[in-house]
């Protein structure tokens, strides 16, 4: 039941983008085609997964064990930009043809500001390991959801007249105001 | 190829090696009007290199050429490359969890797993190798 | 022969229908309800209506005159209908102000930023309630008694709406069976006979709208029927699950905002999905989400969120759900 | 200091205004902006951190080969984010705790800001602290000039100062998700329109 | 312009290696310099929310608390004589779930004040429960013979507005260092 | 109290020499950096991303450039050659300059020379109206004024006169980016040598119908009487399909042609005026209204 | 039972006010002009000199091409010049100018009006005599008919359907045909049942015209193998691809031909002309034309020569009216807008409408607002918004993905959509440009 609840509320009632402010970055710029975000949705939920997993065992194993907390921030930055590396390392040198696919396919995967977040949100929140990765997975999800529906929307509005004053991230941020509007509906589903 | 299913980036390319041609891939072009383009990931790998067979000798370097692969074969890599390493790792974790395994063992073995992953990857490399074939288009 | 002969594309004639004549439709099958509402909530229905269409015309007309310097449009109608379909989501008591800011709201950033009618991806009268209901949840959650405030405006005597003394007596723990005192019978729901939003309580004067906008074939049946089929087989369910602790299923259908949000916003042409197939997508998503929030969520009425949620999956529902193509596919040439 | 210096310092300011202009950082700048004091306090983080790290790297840039240069400059921030994290901790619980994990964030943060600065070579060190501090002040007028928008619209005070009567309603979506959206949207198109108008 | 250190690996190595040693000594100085003044801050606000709830006191009641249940005891004493209580305690039935409160407790069992030390409610609904309009009705009654519970629910407390949930688990909260000071202080006659 | 001081250096050390082995792996197999030369040919260029050289945008134009050996087939017509030039200094190379270029319309056939012979009531878009018929006057080759080129135009350099019907190019703004030639579907613009001082002598036509026809359909046609041909002492005009063309390349601006034109179809622009009387009389007439007219632009 | 197709269609008025008319010779008139490219395809070659003599029916250009046909003298007299002419395309187009002399035929023709019923030529002669004879489809498409009968090797031809649904508004020059030369036709399709090789022959009629399902349905009691099926009134049932569908039950795939699923479908007018071809040795050098509109005076359906003027015809049907405001070859959905009535009738001109001035103007465009009865309207099951957008928007790849080369250009959607939006205008230009790119792809292989 906790990992259901988990899940609701990070998908959808605390949806990462809409309610937490994570990962504006890439939300604002890759949502712009439904099939790439969809696809950067799930490399998102590989890393995050995986930067939370590092960064549950390194909090609770050397940071907490050490008593060095405060070196937090800086060992965390530096784990998660190690595993994107790491990954991207593994896949080129073992499997070129299919880190070549990606490349088109996912022309880049950024979300530095959400892993770390993330990272660090799980923390605070006391979970244990396996919480901790279904949390970042579930993160994953809500921002791949918010991601494909703003892609959606755009893709949409390409097609139609929208006044040059509000063209661009205006009315990309307008429409994600709609959105965390209509998810705020979401309220009170779960704590 | 039918271009209804495929999905195309726009690249310049590098230099040709008999009968490869190496396409270097740029930025999307959300991000191809910010000054900080190049800080996007953390260690600025946002080039990519593509290597292409190609034989008709039609391409020279600095051509601009769009690069396709199918969308499936797009779902595809992304399953292979992300999706399923995700699915193990998950995997492993709830199983290790339920045996009650000690945490840091459980998390270290949990990414242990995805070693003999990508060794399998490797051992079907040239399999894939054939699954996933690009195609060039000359852009004017 | 006066002039010089006209030359144009083919084809040369054309279908009577036009945007107005639409919009007018609307507003037609709206008029049931309207009177239902002046009976029931009296002066207030007079003044929080004309507030509202009034500044939603205004609204329009001085953004496509000032900022967008396009041609004026108001004379299609649709702002009309958003006003009159804002207001139908409001209480009657709500102070002038705040309903003009909510219409401000909805036509300008529902609307007019994503370039005016046709453009906008979210139900404008939607988002301009959604709105005040989260920006001023005092004043939107407090309902004038029906029939009895019918004289009064600002300082009706308020109580609860049928959902709303459901939901808190459910989340209070009582049983469904020491709250039937509180809530009326289903012929009054049905007659609307309660307190609730303009245009909202009265099941019968929305049906008799829908039977026009079927008649004029304005909308078709899809998305109404299939809302409310799917709330009703939900809440059905949880009700035959556990009938103490959840309201009947008919209960739910003629309670809240369902009947006009099934019959007059989830079918707003502009932000509902293309084809009949995705139209039942919608409505099924429409109608599961609403119940979701009506039994799990803080808010007692989930027919707004949900239609604009699902508002934001038409793009994606229209990508994906085309309509059948004549012929398969061979090889061209 | 010469106008071509201070060029580096104006550029952060309207020109390339990292908030409205190339929309960087947005994460902070929504989420912290509920109250003005907030977006006071976030900015001047950003700002020092900013600076110093540019401060820094500027001078040991002859000592830091290319290739590690990010990672150095990952270390530097990180190191003077902690600082600040733990400066305020110490100094200002209520700011530190509104600003909960946005302060950490600040490295994701200023890795984008100065990383362009990082790879221009043309890092001297007075353009690049006056170009960390251009960006810091752009960043924190930004986000002040939102948050107070917010704080006026949504909870009728301005820093904490209130200027509605203590039982007026306010427009509550300001200071929730929606609202920081909304806002910083339309703040956007008014800063693009009147960039536009005064040609700047 | 000075060359620089080309891209080998022993330069990498010591070149990201001397400024990782460099920063983080800065940092630990700094974190030595700072850990005095965080805890400190921990304790003012601690301190800060007792005096707020208590009359004048002059012990530390810091080294004093006794802790149990998830509640926190700040004995509060004038020259060594007992002036009541300050219990830090909590509830987890807030909409946004956990709240933490301060209460002071005049011996006899009546509130002094109270603060809220933390809580995610909602901006303008839930936190009005911050605010004195709501606090107000709460001091001087005896959670003895003033009933903790909203009056929807047949209490005395007046609820906020559109706020029920958030003034419950107040309640609830109140009720609960309630409760706890009458395990400790035996002195205190509960009243039904 | 040493191990609060020791853990994080260490850490941190720890963390460094990681960082160090790890970049120095991808240093190897991976090009860290974006080659910063296009960063900064990108700043040189425009920054109009009208595609006028061929790629898809600024960006793409300046990888091109800083990866192609020579800039053999690179050029910005809108930037020009300061632009090349700025550029080949920014790479170390040489540029290759091209004579700036400026679009002229081929049709002068205004209301007044050219009536109408019927409305045209479809979608305002030239491709629309041509792909379903001659146009509404009897010139089949003529301009339809529904303004495809107007908006393809970037640079704000075309606009509809509202008197004439047709669009006339603005000379200072123009790029030669060749958007409207693309767009036009009666291929009425023509990118030709700009002279200083924007003078340009034309044939503003280019109806290929026997001459009868030609004229009657509109007053200022070209009627291939082969008049201008004869008398171009430079060789610059040919005759095709009824219709004279002069190629700015090889035109030296002598203004013989213009005199002889019976239609005054062949058009001077930016020239003082003429001090001898011509027989021409009408024609004189309008290439005076034309030539103010191509000075107030 | 009635036949209809399953998708998509609307119901524009009928005005048949011509369908009372009985088919009346028109007057030969001074001069014709006849344009070498009435037929799609590569245009015609003269074969005759200015200043030349001509009989009536006598060929006066061959076509040359693979989809091409010939073009014969629509009266006899003197070749005065071939030259340029506007024709109905509104362009100017090679054309060959014959001043009347007399009508003096071809004497090959046979003019005896008797039926003739035995049918002695050969599938293969057949063919190349309805393709000597200049014959092609009068269904609108102009398509020579010699082409559509040569199947495609390994296709096979099961039906024969005959296309006699004339779905347009107005328009009643089949009507008329089918009423007053019934026996004709029924021999035409014999022919074309011989030269296709195929049993099965079904004719279509929309159930709007009464008289005729009843003229046909008698005569094909001579034949075996002929149904007569009616149809539901429904535009565009005429559409071939509907027809198969509404008639058979099977979908041409999309970019392929209805060979593709055993049909060969015919104008009733063409089965005319084949029998006119084949018995008669009579080429295509004139055929049936309505001329009607709601303020003419007499609606009519006239026999015309090729090459006739429209003034002439509009004349004939009492005079221009005065508040015509727009003259249209064909009916009101797919035909032709016309600059002047001063352009030959050619071969595929069913029929002349004229439209008074307050239905001739388009009313003023508004924005989509996604109601989506285009798409509903629609019977290829095409999003004729979509397209409509990704055209203006010069998106070509979705407009090819989105199947824009299935549009067969029937305006449903136009006509239907209630924010007035000229959807088939971009729907065309885009058809155009997707067109163009899709060949130039094919010319490298
Ligand atoms: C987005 C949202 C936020 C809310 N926040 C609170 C809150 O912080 N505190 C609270 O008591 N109720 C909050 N509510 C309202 C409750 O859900 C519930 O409706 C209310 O407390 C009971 O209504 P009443 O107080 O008018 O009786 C919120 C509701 C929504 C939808
Ligand atoms: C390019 C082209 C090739 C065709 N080839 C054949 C053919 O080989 N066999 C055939 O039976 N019909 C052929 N057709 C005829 C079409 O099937 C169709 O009958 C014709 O286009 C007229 O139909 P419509 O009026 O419905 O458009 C061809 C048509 C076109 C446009
Ligand atoms: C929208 C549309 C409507 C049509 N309506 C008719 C019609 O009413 N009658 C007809 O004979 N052909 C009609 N056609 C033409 C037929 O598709 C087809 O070309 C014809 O039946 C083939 O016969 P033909 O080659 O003898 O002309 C229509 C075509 C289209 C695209
Ligand atoms: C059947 C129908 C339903 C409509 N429903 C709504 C509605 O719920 N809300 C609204 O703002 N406008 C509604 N409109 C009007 C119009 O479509 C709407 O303002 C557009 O969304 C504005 O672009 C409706 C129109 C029609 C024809
Ligand atoms: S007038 Fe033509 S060539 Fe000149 S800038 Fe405009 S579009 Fe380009
Ligand atoms: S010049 Fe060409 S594109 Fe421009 S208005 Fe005339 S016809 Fe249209
Ligand atoms: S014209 Fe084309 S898109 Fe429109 S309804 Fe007909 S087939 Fe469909
Ligand atoms: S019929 Fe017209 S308004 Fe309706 S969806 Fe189609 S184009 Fe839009
Ligand atoms: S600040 Fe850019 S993603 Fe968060």
């Amino acid at each position: 039941m906790e990992y259901i609840f988990i899940v609701i509320s990070a998908v959808l009632v605390n949806n990462v983008v809409l309610a937490q402010f994570l990962g504006i970055c890439p939300f604002l710029g890759v949502s712009g085609k439904i099939n790439t975000s969809l696809g950067m949705g799930i490399a998102v939920m590989f890393v995050m997964s995986l930067a939370n997993l590092a960064t549950y065992l390194i909090q609770h194993f050397i940071l907490e064990a050490f008593h060095i907390e405060f070196m937090q921030t800086i060992t965390f930055i530096f784990v998660i930009a190690f595993l994107v590396q790491v990954v991207e390392i593994i896949l080129k040198k073992v499997v070129p043809p299919l880190y070549q696919a990606l490349g088109i396919y996912l022309p880049l995967i950024t979300t530095n500001c959400a892993v770390l977040g993330t990272a660090l949100l799980a923390v605070q929140k006391d979970y244990n390991l396996l919480m901790s990765v279904v949390y970042a997975a579930s993160i994953a999800v809500g921002f791949t959801l918010a991601l494909v529906l703003l892609a959606g929307i755009r893709e949409q509005l390409n097609l139609t007249d929208v006044p040059k004053g509000v063209k661009g991230f205006p009315i990309s941020l307008i429409t994600a105001g709609l959105l965390a509007l209509a998810f705020m509906g979401f309220s009170g589903i779960v704590k | 190829m039918n271009s209804s299913v495929c999905i195309e980036q726009r690249g310049i390319v590098e230099n040709i090696d008999k009968g490869v041609v190496c396409v270097k891939i740029s930025q999307l072009s959300a991000c191809s009007g910010c000054h900080a383009r190049s800080s996007c990931l953390l260690f600025g790998m946002k080039e990519k290199t593509i290597e292409v067979s190609d034989n008709t000798g039609e391409y020279k370097p600095g051509d601009p050429v769009g690069i396709a692969i199918t969308q499936t074969m797009g779902a595809k890599a992304v399953i292979m490359g992300y999706l399923v390493p995700f699915l193990i790792v998950l995997f492993t974790l709830i199983v290790l969890t339920f045996f009650q395994l000690k945490e840091w063992l459980a998390g270290i073995l949990a990414i242990a797993t995805l070693v003999p992953y990508y060794a399998v990857l490797f051992l079907f490399r040239t399999k894939l190798r054939r699954s996933f074939t690009f195609s060039l288009k000359k852009i004017d | 022969m006066s002039q010089l002969l006209t030359i144009s594309p083919s084809p040369h004639v054309f279908g009577q229908k036009t945007v107005k004549s639409l919009m007018t439709g609307v507003i037609i099958a709206l008029i049931p309800t309207f009177l239902m509402s002046v009976f029931i909530f009296g002066i207030g229905t007079l003044i929080v209506t004309s507030v509202a269409v009034v500044t939603c015309v205004l609204t329009e007309y001085l953004i496509q005159k000032y900022l967008m310097h396009t041609e004026t449009r108001i004379g299609d109608g649709s702002a009309i209908v958003t006003g009159l379909l804002l207001a139908f989501n409001l209480p009657s008591n709500l102070p002038w102000w705040i309903i003009i800011l909510g219409s401000v709201f909805a036509i300008g950033i529902g609307k007019m930023v994503y370039g005016g009618l046709g453009n906008n991806p979210f139900n404008p009268a939607i988002v301009g309630r959604v709105f005040l209901l989260i920006s001023f949840p005092v004043q939107m959650t407090s309902w004038p008694l029906p029939i009895a405030s019918r004289m009064q405006y600002v300082n009706a005597i308020t109580g609860a709406t049928p959902l709303g003394i459901m939901k808190e007596g459910l989340r209070n723990g009582e049983a469904l069976t020491d709250l039937s005192g509180q809530i009326p019978g289903h012929m009054e729901l049905f007659l609307g006979h309660m307190s609730g939003s303009l245009g909202e309580v009265s099941a019968i004067a929305l049906l008799l709208g829908f039977v026009w906008l079927l008649y004029k074939r304005i909308i078709t049946w899809h998305i109404p029927v299939v809302i409310i089929a799917t709330v009703f087989s939900f809440t059905g369910i949880l009700w035959l699950i556990d009938p103490v602790h959840n309201a009947s299923p008919v209960f739910h259908i003629l309670t809240g905002g369902l009947m006009i949000g099934a019959i007059f916003m989830a079918t707003d042409l502009v932000t509902s999905p293309m084809t009949k197939a995705g139209m039942i997508l919608y409505a099924l998503g429409i109608g599961i989400i609403t119940v979701v929030i009506r039994v799990f969520g803080a808010y007692p009425e989930g027919v707004s969120f949900a239609i604009l949620i699902m508002n934001a999956f038409v793009p994606l529902i229209n990508r994906t759900m085309k309509p059948k193509r004549f012929g398969k596919e061979v090889k061209y040439g | 200091m010469n106008m071509g210096n201070l060029k580096f310092f104006t550029n952060g300011l309207i020109k390339e205004n990292p908030t409205f202009v190339f929309v960087l950082g947005a994460c902070p700048t929504l989420a912290v902006t509920t109250a003005a004091i907030n977006g006071l306090g976030m900015g001047a983080a950003t700002t020092f951190v900013l600076v110093f790290s540019n401060l820094i790297i500027a001078l040991l840039k002859n000592y830091i080969p290319d290739k590690v240069r990010i990672a150095a400059f990952i270390v530097v921030i990180a190191t003077f984010v902690t600082i600040v994290d733990l400066v305020m901790k110490a100094y200002t619980p209520d700011l530190y705790k509104a600003l909960g994990i946005f302060i950490p964030l600040i490295v994701v943060n200023c890795i984008i800001l100065g990383r362009a600065e990082a790879f221009a070579q043309r890092n001297k060190v007075w353009p690049a602290v006056l170009d960390g501090l251009g960006m810091g002040l752009g960043f924190t007028l930004a986000i002040t000039l939102l948050a107070s928008v917010r704080e006026i619209l949504g909870n009728g005070t301005i820093f904490n100062y209130p200027l509605v009567g203590e039982n007026a309603s306010t427009i509550l979506v300001f200071i929730l998700p929606p609202g920081a959206f909304v806002t910083y949207g339309l703040l956007i198109a008014v800063f693009n329109r009147l960039k536009l108008k005064l040609n700047i | 312009m000075a060359k620089k250190l080309a891209s080998t690996l022993p330069n990498m190595i010591l070149s990201l290696t001397f400024i990782a040693m460099v920063m983080s000594a800065a940092l630990t100085f700094v974190y030595l310099k700072t850990r005095g003044p965080i805890e400190e801050a921990a304790k003012n606000k601690e301190v800060n929310a007792i005096k707020q709830v208590s009359p004048v006191f002059d012990n530390d009641p810091t080294v004093e608390a006794r802790t149990f249940d998830g509640l926190t005891l700040y004995p509060v004493k004038s020259q060594n004589e007992s002036l009541g209580y300050a219990v830090k305690t909590y509830t987890e039935k807030g909409f946004a779930g956990h709240i933490e409160l301060m209460a002071g407790f005049r011996n006899d069992g009546s509130i002094v004040n109270i603060t809220v030390l933390d809580h995610k409610e909602t901006p303008g609904l839930g936190t009005k429960m911050t605010e004195s309009k709501f606090i107000n009705q709460f001091i001087g009654k005896n959670p003895g013979s003033f009933m903790l519970k909203v009056k929807k629910d047949g209490g005395q407390v007046d609820a906020i507005t559109a706020a029920t949930i958030s003034s419950r688990a107040f309640c609830d909260a109140l009720q609960r260092a309630y409760e706890g000071l009458n395990k400790v202080n035996d002195s205190l006659k509960v009243q039904p | 109290m040493t191990s609060t001081i020791l853990y994080p250096v260490i850490a941190l050390s720890a963390l460094g020499l990681l960082a160090a082995v790890v970049l120095y792996l991808v240093a190897q197999r991976f090009r860290v950096f974006e080659d910063p030369r296009i960063d900064e040919v990108e700043e040189a260029l425009p920054g109009a991303n009208c595609g006028g050289c061929g790629y898809a945008g600024c960006r793409n134009f300046a990888e091109a450039l800083v990866n192609s050996e020579s800039f053999e087939g690179l050029y910005c017509p809108v930037g020009g050659n300061e632009t090349m030039e700025a550029v080949a200094r920014i790479l170390g190379r040489e540029s290759t300059a091209k004579e700036p270029q400026v679009a002229v319309l081929r049709c002068n056939g205004s209301c007044e020379y050219r009536p109408k012979i019927n409305q045209y009531d479809g979608v305002s878009s030239c491709a629309v109206a041509s792909a379903l018929y001659g146009g509404d006057t009897g010139c089949q080759y003529g301009c339809l004024g529904l303004g495809d080129c107007v908006e393809v135009c970037t640079f704000d350099a075309l606009h509809m006169d509202p008197v004439t019907g047709l669009p006339v190019v603005d000379d200072d703004k123009c790029t030669a980016c060749g958007a409207c030639v693309k767009a036009c579907p009666r291929n009425l613009f023509e990118l030709r040598k700009r002279w200083k001082g924007n003078k340009k002598i034309y044939v503003a036509c280019m109806n290929e119908d026997k001459g009868g026809i030609a004229r009657k359909n509109c007053s200022v046609a070209c009627i291939g009487c082969a008049k201008c041909f004869k008398v171009c002492p430079y060789e610059a005009i040919t005759m095709n399909n009824n219709l004279a063309f002069i190629d700015s390349y090889k035109c030296k601006l002598c203004r013989k042609c213009v005199l002889e034109c019976p239609t005054a179809s062949i058009l001077e622009i930016g020239f003082p005026p003429r001090k001898e009387k011509t027989s021409e009389g009408v024609g004189e007439a309008r290439i005076e209204k034309e030539k103010t007219k191509g000075t107030d632009a | 039972m009635l036949y209809t197709f399953s998708k998509g269609g609307i119901h524009p008025p009928e005005h048949k006010i011509s369908s009372d008319s009985r088919i009346r010779d028109l007057q030969i008139p001074a001069s014709v002009v006849i344009p070498l490219s009435q037929h799609l395809g590569a245009p015609a070659r003269p074969v005759v000199n200015k200043g030349d003599v001509v009989k009536t029916g006598q060929l006066i250009a061959k076509g040359d091409g693979f989809v091409s046909s010939n073009v014969h003298a629509s009266v006899s007299g003197k070749i005065v010049k071939i030259d340029k002419a506007v024709d109905l395309s509104g362009y100017q187009r090679p054309a060959v100018f014959i001043e009347t002399a007399d009508d003096e035929w071809d004497e090959t023709i046979d003019r005896n009006p008797a039926l003739a019923t035995v049918i002695s030529l050969e599938s293969h002669d057949i063919i190349s005599r309805i393709g000597e004879m200049g014959v092609v489809g009068l269904g609108g498409a102009t398509f020579p008919s010699h082409v559509k009968l040569s199947v495609p090797r390994g296709k096979k031809a099961e039906v024969l359907i005959i296309n006699g649904v004339e779905c347009e508004p107005y328009l009643t020059s089949d009507h008329a045909l089918m009423i007053e030369k019934g026996e004709e036709i029924m021999m035409g399709i014999q022919i074309l049942r011989k030269a296709l090789g195929v049993e099965k022959v079904i004719v279509g009629i929309e159930n709007n015209k009464p008289d005729a399902i009843r003229n046909l349905s008698v005569i094909a009691k001579k034949y075996q193998a002929v149904k007569v099926a009616g149809l539901k009134v429904k535009y565009p049932q005429g559409g071939e691809k509907q027809l198969i569908k509404a008639l058979i039950n099977r979908e041409v795939p999309s970019g392929g031909l209805p060979v593709d699923v055993g049909a060969v479908a015919f104008n009733v007018g063409t089965a005319f002309a084949v029998y006119e071809a084949i018995q008669k040795n009579k080429p295509l050098f004139e055929r049936i034309v309505t001329v009607t509109g709601k303020s003419l005076k007499k609606p009519s359906n006239f026999r015309v020569r090729i090459g006739t003027p429209v003034s002439a015809l509009i004349e004939a049907a009492g005079g221009l009216p005065e508040d015509t405001g727009k003259i249209i070859a064909g009916g009101p959905m797919m035909g032709k807008a016309l600059a002047s009535t001063d352009v030959p009738v050619v071969k595929g001109c069913s029929g002349i409408l004229l439209l008074p001035e307050n239905e001739s103007k388009r009313n003023r465009i508004e924005p989509c607002i996604r109601c989506s009865k285009c798409v509903s309207v629609c019977p290829m099951g095409l999003e004729p918004y979509l397209l409509m957008s990704l055209s203006q928007k010069d998106m070509f790849d979705r407009l090819e993905e989105e199947k824009v080369m299935d549009c067969i250009e029937c305006g449903s959607c136009s006509y239907t959509c209630p924010a007035k939006r000229p959807l088939l205008d971009y729907i065309r230009l885009g058809k155009a440009r997707v067109g163009k790119i899709i060949r130039s792809r094919k010319k490298p292989a």
